[in-house]
């Protein structure tokens, strides 16, 4: 069998973000003729991008997921620390319910402070003033904000690619009835 | 036919134990290496500030107080050690690819629907774990 | 194992039906045998965790964790009572014993509704062996009709 | 091929068949429970060497250094030797864990090769009579 | 074409069946949340029910800690449990019926499908 | 972004095939966009009437003058007046995100109605694909 180009890589050079695009199948009688597919292996050939959209898709979602788990995360963070601005000069202990473990809250007598611990990643963890601390959490929440939303632009332009696939899978499928159909009525008209 | 049938498993068994193997380094290599990134930006935020700083590390569920200028060299060494780790894993996986190619000249073993294109691209190893029956052993 | 006869009787299509079907029965029992795995395993965490909550650390420093990326030093204030989340929005305030007690309670639960799961998932794993071995003894015989077995 | 055709043809021995598979779907089972039980063995003794590194990182440490204890989410301020004692608890904990499970290791595999060697005298006993 | 009206009642009726089974399936999902509700809430009494009355007892509104009664508590949560029973059989009565109206249509299905093939075959031969 | 096509289309030649599918994409984006903020509002307005009876029930509650508020994982002890502001800046909070959102989604929806109405006018129907498959067999029988 001759191996000709896939359907989907011809225009390789069009792509979003590293994701190679889609292109739709305009004339499926002149493609099949030309790149001397079957329809078994034309759709073999879409089959497999069909799940190359969908790994990516996957990765992505774990990270939309990471990055969505993140976000209220540091949301919370901030509350807390307007909190802590509120009490840093007061001559007052903060009582707190800590969740100390899964559902489990322990009491915790906070005394005013202008300084808290934000875990940084590798295991390690450094302290901060409430203002530079908050600085920080501004400053992550927004680039979480920002990757998220770039995540879900990527993951509506992979379902578009997708889409375009399945399209191009039922206009390759529909293709192929229609010419069994009509090498039917040419053998029995002969 | 029985034995011969069961050698055949055998055969497949023993591939997909060496594709399993494949991935499985591929995995901690991108672990690994994630890990790394995460070392690395943390080594740059630690480096931007004061020495004296307090900073505490976790060992082994016990958290350690000390200063930024003690966590940084520690922190600087885990990640050569990291990238050591991750050399040997590369090297090891280049050998693991080399044996899968050896395995699957010598029992003549062919990815079904590969006869028409280029081997696997890398990355995708996906759709040829998915159970039995993807494989198909050529004897005739 | 009066299936097994009709098993037998079944085309090689239905077979492969029934054998992916149990498969899929597997997966879904493994999943949720794993997923009551990690619930116990966040119970015994909780459990073990409140054995630190003793009259010896009344008042001892700790860092408070008050979100799960930021800390703040503080005492621990009460040591003789902590608040449990029973779940659907209701939080009681509980002796460190009786909170030992809830969660213990919620580990048993659970280990009995794992227990449930363990058998089914047993037979399961045979019946989708038996029709495996069936569907193979099938298509040997078919090739064998066909004449396309490999040469001896 | 011969024989699988050959067994179909035979009157099979149902006994004979049901012991078997008894002992297949036994074996199965056995060797599922070991697996586990060796891969439960691994995480402790992998545990172990942990807590082993820990101790010796904590060693090193200047004495007056602050340690904390992960409780749960929160961190207990903790003396070092303290801590030290803590591990070396768990360490012993998970060694007398490890033996438990190596009991039921034992035990299982005694259970399988006694059912292999009641099928092998069934199958013994079949033959004489045959 | 003489068969062009039957194909379009088959798949005029296989989307009938289909759009069938995607209620059944929402049915189904519903039943599996409020049993989960169920179950929770059965949780949540037994614990209730073992506490002494001048326990401390919270409920959560918005983001705050509300005390209650432990009666009062239980009586909330039993209101609970007996609403979520009701609309358990309410969805188990759906699924049943949803279930009926498949099984009918199913036979109707094959009946057309058998013709439809049949008709196929005819064709084929002439 | 341009190439795209329904499959019933195909028979008919491809002009204009490309902005149709452009077309139903934006729809698409459109009503999905509109969906996920109803349900934004919907959870919104959830948590604002909790907090709208988290305020009744603590105007009634003269007992007590201190009450433990839940903020991120943990509760803080906070006197009686503070609770109330805190309580009430949420709530105002909650009403101005719900507004500004159902301001933006009379926006949205609108501007989904005028792509729809072009859509009418050319006559192309958005049935979903398994039925056009259908149809498109049809053709063929």
């Amino acid at each position: 069998m001759a191996s000709s180009e896939s359907l989907v890589t011809e225009n390789a050079s069009k792509t979003y973000s590293g994701i190679p695009k889609a292109e739709f199948l305009e004339d499926v009688d002149s493609y099949m003729a030309s790149a001397e597919e079957t329809a078994e292996s034309a759709l073999k050939k879409l089959d497999e991008q069909h799940n190359k959209y969908k790994f990516m898709e996957y990765n992505l979602n774990t990270k939309k997921n990471r990055l969505k788990s993140q976000i209220p995360d540091i949301k919370k963070s901030l509350d807390i620390i307007s909190h802590l601005q509120a009490k840093k000069s007061s001559s007052e202990a903060m009582e707190t319910r800590f969740l100390l473990s899964d559902q489990v809250f322990a009491r915790a007598r906070v005394p005013p402070t202008d300084k808290v611990c934000l875990w940084l990643g590798a295991n390690v963890m450094l302290e901060y003033n409430i203002d530079d601390a908050e600085a920080l959490l501004r400053k992550n929440q927004e680039a979480a904000t920002k990757s998220l939303k770039q995540v879900e632009e990527e993951l509506s332009y992979i379902t578009e690619q997708t889409t375009t696939l399945e399209v191009n899978m039922a206009r390759v499928y529909n293709w192929d009835v229609k010419k069994r159909r009509h090498n039917e009525q040419s053998s029995k008209s002969s | 036919m029985a034995s011969k049938k069961q050698s055949q498993e055998q055969v497949i068994a023993g591939f997909q134990e060496l594709r399993q193997q494949q991935r499985q380094i591929v995995g901690k290599v991108s672990d690994i290496e994630m890990d790394m990134k995460e070392h690395e930006l943390v080594i740059e935020t630690l480096k931007e500030v004061d020495e004296n700083r307090r900073c505490f590390r976790l060992v082994g569920g016990v958290l350690v107080e000390r200063t930024v200028k003690d966590v940084l060299p520690a922190l600087v060494n885990n990640k050569e050690q990291m990238g050591k780790v991750v050399e040997n894993l590369n090297k090891s996986l280049e050998q693991k690819g080399l044996e899968i190619n050896k395995y699957r000249e010598t029992h003549n073993l062919k990815i079904k629907g590969e006869e028409s294109k280029e081997p696997e691209k890398q990355g995708h190893g996906q759709d040829t774990s998915k159970a039995g029956g993807v494989l198909v052993a050529k004897n005739s | 194992m009066s299936q097994q006869i009709d098993i037998s009787q079944l085309p090689i299509s239905q077979l492969n039906a029934l054998a992916q079907q149990f498969g899929e029965e597997i997966e879904f029992f493994s999943n949720s045998l794993n997923q009551l795995k990690l619930a116990q395993n966040k119970y015994v965490e909780s459990q073990e965790s409140l054995n630190k909550v003793s009259p010896q650390s009344k008042d001892k420093e700790i860092l408070v964790p008050l979100t799960s990326s930021m800390y703040v030093p503080g005492q621990l204030s009460d040591v003789d009572s902590v608040l449990i989340d029973i779940g659907t929005g209701y939080y009681v305030d509980m002796s460190v014993d009786n909170a030992k007690d809830y969660f213990k309670r919620r580990i048993d639960f659970l280990t009995k509704q794992m227990e449930k799961i363990q058998p089914i998932l047993q037979e399961k794993y045979k019946m989708k062996q038996i029709t495996t071995e069936i569907l193979q003894l099938k298509i040997q015989q078919q090739m064998q009709a066909q004449g396309v077995a490999p040469k001896t | 091929m011969a024989s699988s055709k050959a067994q179909q043809q035979l009157p099979v021995d149902l006994e004979l068949k049901k012991a078997f598979q008894e002992l297949q779907s036994k074996m199965i089972a056995t060797q599922q429970q070991l697996k586990i039980s060796d891969a439960q063995i691994e995480t402790l003794k992998r545990a172990i060497q942990r807590n082993v590194l820990v101790e010796k990182e904590i060693e090193r440490l200047p004495e007056n250094t602050r340690v904390y204890e992960g409780v749960g989410r929160m961190f207990m301020l903790a003396q070092i030797p303290e801590v030290k004692n803590t591990l070396e608890m768990k360490n012993k904990a998970a060694e007398s864990k490890i033996k438990n499970i190596e009991g039921t290791k034992v035990y299982l595999e005694r259970n399988m090769k006694e059912s292999e060697d009641s099928l092998r005298e069934l199958i013994i006993s079949k033959q004489g009579r045959g | 074409m003489m068969d062009s009206e039957l194909q379009k009642k088959l798949s005029s009726e296989l989307e009938k069946y289909q759009s069938l089974q995607k209620e059944h399936q929402k049915y189904v999902k519903a039943r599996q949340v409020l049993d989960g509700q169920l179950s929770e809430n059965k949780l949540v009494k037994e614990e209730l029910d073992r506490l002494e009355v001048a326990a401390n007892v919270y409920r959560m509104i918005g983001p705050v800690l509300v005390k209650q009664e432990v009666t009062e508590a239980k009586e909330n949560v039993q209101k609970r449990i007996d609403y979520i029973s009701g609309e358990v059989t309410r969805h188990e009565g759906l699924i049943k019926d949803v279930d009926k109206k498949q099984d009918a249509m199913k036979e109707a299905l094959q009946k057309l499908q058998s013709q439809y093939q049949q008709m196929q075959q005819k064709a084929a031969k002439s | 972004m341009m190439a795209y096509g329904s499959p019933h289309t195909s028979v008919r030649g491809h002009e204009g095939q490309g902005k149709v599918m452009e077309l139903m994409y934006e729809m698409e984006m459109a009503a999905e966009d509109i969906l996920t903020d109803k349900q934004q509002i919907i959870d919104l307005d959830r948590k604002r009437q909790k907090t709208r009876e988290a305020i009744r029930v603590l105007s009634k509650d003269h007992k007590s003058d201190k009450h433990w508020v839940c903020v991120g994982n943990m509760f803080l002890k906070l006197p009686a007046a503070r609770t109330k502001t805190v309580l009430n800046e949420d709530f105002n909070k909650l009403d101005g995100e719900i507004n500004s959102l159902r301001t933006n989604l009379k926006q949205k929806v609108n501007k989904l109605r005028d792509l729809e109405m072009k859509e009418d006018i050319k006559g192309f129907n958005l049935t979903p694909l398994s039925k056009s498959d259908l149809q498109h067999i049809d053709n063929y029988f």
